[in-house]
């Protein structure tokens, strides 16, 4: 890594002072491509490379954690440098390619980027002084307060975990246990869902995922059902699994029905 | 001192967004002594403004204690209209909790969403009926003979689902919303006033 | 048939209490349909009652494909005064920067994401969530089922635009990035100084 020396490779130095923070990476070298007034479409890779190192090396020095985004990057710089050091070929019909062509690509794509949040980030500086009123619905459930048109996954998925939370919460491991039934059948459908054609489930290791000894005892039970139906067979190996293959059987709708729920 | 015009919009504007009355010490407070005078007038201002006339909506009332803007009493048969149609468009926290539970244990009985969810579900389990979100996928053969609910195509199409098996496990949310990397966080702390 | 000026009162009375944008067909379902014309003319009676003027302190905007009333964001250093409240949290330049990524390549997913800002992405992600700016829209089918993100009704509404349509062209910023032009260059010399 380039020693960070008080010559150094151009950094401002006002950066030994203050060390702007950056957004990421690709927002450093735009800013390198800024302060050294170059083009992008023309970057200067060895003096680039060699101040994004010593941004880094300055990092290092106030002990600020270098993601690993930053690294990485440094590495892509490095070996881009060396590409460019490698003598080009002077016949050739055909153009030859920039090396530093997806960089450029990369930066000028980040740059349109940065134009249009910092045009978003006006409008949000302006708008945030926009006040609203608290509604006012006459009659109307003060719960009934999402928009079928807005509701997202998210706000499913966030729900579920809300309950399943609540329900860990009110009912002590030992009492869930004692209340909770599980569906045999439910299971076998679980098992029928999870097993393709040509691969295979280890039964041990499917039960030992099971959430409680009630649900492995449902999955047992329904593993002794696909077995009588001739759903699955199952392969014993030397190394102690016990492996489920489907069969080609399909199952019809009254050996569901006769599978205990 | 401050611009008549201004005291007018202030004083309408901090009505407008309170949801209670505004009493005139409050709004003086706000101004420099030497305003005094015209935050008065600017209330007077706003009182003329929002006056009762026969196309106006809201109206700005000397109340308990201050102004305050409100709807006008005699449209309430018109805002409860607009309300009711508008909350058939709209689902509940307890709706979205019960639709959750049909979505991830389907096919799943009533008595096992009350279970989980530890309320009585029938009103809501009605309404999702209603909205098409869910439908009855069978009894399940067990004392009382419950009727089973799954979810409809309805639902996938409102949560942008090809099929159920895009359904992400819970393991995926909590991925999603607890991220392990520092960096991250950081990032999303690094929210300047 | 409904007279106009009750029309009018009824338009400004619901934009007054529902508190978000309300579209030109939620008010036409209210009334019957020989009065269409005269409910358009009603919405456009409150936008101009709502003018801004500078002693106005509300005004009527479109956004979201709707109408809404809300205070004018010049007064918003009184209102903070007022209420006490510091204002909502301000997204930050990574928010602001995924928020932008999200709105102009919708649907996008989180790999294309982290790709475009050359950083991981996921915390920023859920904090646009929270904030309702943008929803979960599918899965991208490719290796791994990434959540696809778009924008929703709520980022419309909290940047005042009307539709999609209405974002900042993104042709301005390319031309912009153009090497040579004059306003990089003259960037690049303010950075410099």
């Amino acid at each position: 890594m380039t020693a960070a020396t008080e010559t150094g490779s151009g950094l401002p130095a006002e950066w030994r002072v203050r060390l702007p923070v950056f957004e990421g990476p690709l927002d450093l070298l735009l800013h390198l491509v800024r302060v050294n007034e170059v083009e992008i479409s023309d970057i200067p890779v060895t003096l680039i490379c060699d101040q994004f190192h010593e941004y880094l090396g300055l990092m290092e020095e106030l002990d600020l954690d270098v993601a690993a985004e930053y690294l990485y990057e440094a590495a892509l710089l490095i070996q881009l440098k060396s590409r460019m050091l490698l003598p080009r070929r002077a016949d050739g019909d055909e153009p030859e390619e920039d090396p530093r062509q997806e960089l450029v690509e990369r930066l000028l794509e980040y740059r349109r980027l940065k134009e249009a949040s910092q045009s978003l980030a006006e409008i949000h500086g302006l708008r945030m002084g926009i006040w609203t009123r608290e509604p006012d619905l006459p009659d109307a459930d003060p719960d009934e307060r999402l928009d079928l048109g807005e509701v997202s996954l998210y706000d499913l998925l966030k729900a579920f975990g809300q309950v399943i939370e609540r329900y860990d919460r009110e009912h002590p491991h030992a009492l869930r246990l004692a209340v909770e039934t599980w569906s045999v059948r439910k299971q076998f459908d679980r098992l029928l869902e999870r097993l393709a054609p040509a691969r295979p489930i280890d039964l041990l290791d499917d039960l030992r995922r099971r959430s409680s000894r009630g649900e492995a005892v449902a999955a047992f039970l329904a593993v002794l059902e696909l077995l009588r139906l001739r759903l699955v067979r199952l392969h014993g190996t030397g190394a102690g699994e016990l492996l489920l293959y489907r069969t080609d059987r399909a199952v019809s709708d009254e050996e569901r029905e006769s599978v205990p729920s | 001192m401050t611009e008549q015009a201004e005291i007018e919009a202030v004083v309408e504007a901090v009505l407008f967004a309170a949801n209670e009355p505004i009493g005139e010490p409050r709004l003086l407070e706000l101004f420099p002594d030497d305003d005094r005078k015209r935050v008065l007038a600017a209330v007077d201002a706003v009182l003329e403004r929002y006056a009762e006339r026969p196309n106006r909506g809201v109206m700005a009332e000397r109340v308990a204690g201050g102004v305050r803007l409100a709807t006008r009493p005699e449209l309430a048969g018109w805002l409860r209209r607009f309300f009711d149609i508008r909350g058939r468009q709209r689902l509940s926290m307890a709706a979205l909790e019960t639709l959750a539970i049909v979505a991830y244990r389907q096919p799943v009985s009533g008595p096992e969403i009350q279970e989980l969810r530890g309320v009585n579900s029938s009103a809501v389990l009605k309404t999702l009926l209603e909205r098409r979100l869910i439908r009855i996928a069978g009894r399940k053969p067990v004392v009382g003979k419950p009727f089973l609910y799954a979810t409809t195509r309805e639902f996938l199409v409102q949560f942008g689902l090809s099929s159920l098996q895009d359904l992400p496990p819970l393991e995926e949310f909590e991925e999603l919303a607890q991220p392990g990397s520092g960096r991250a966080v950081e990032e999303a702390a690094a929210s300047s006033e």
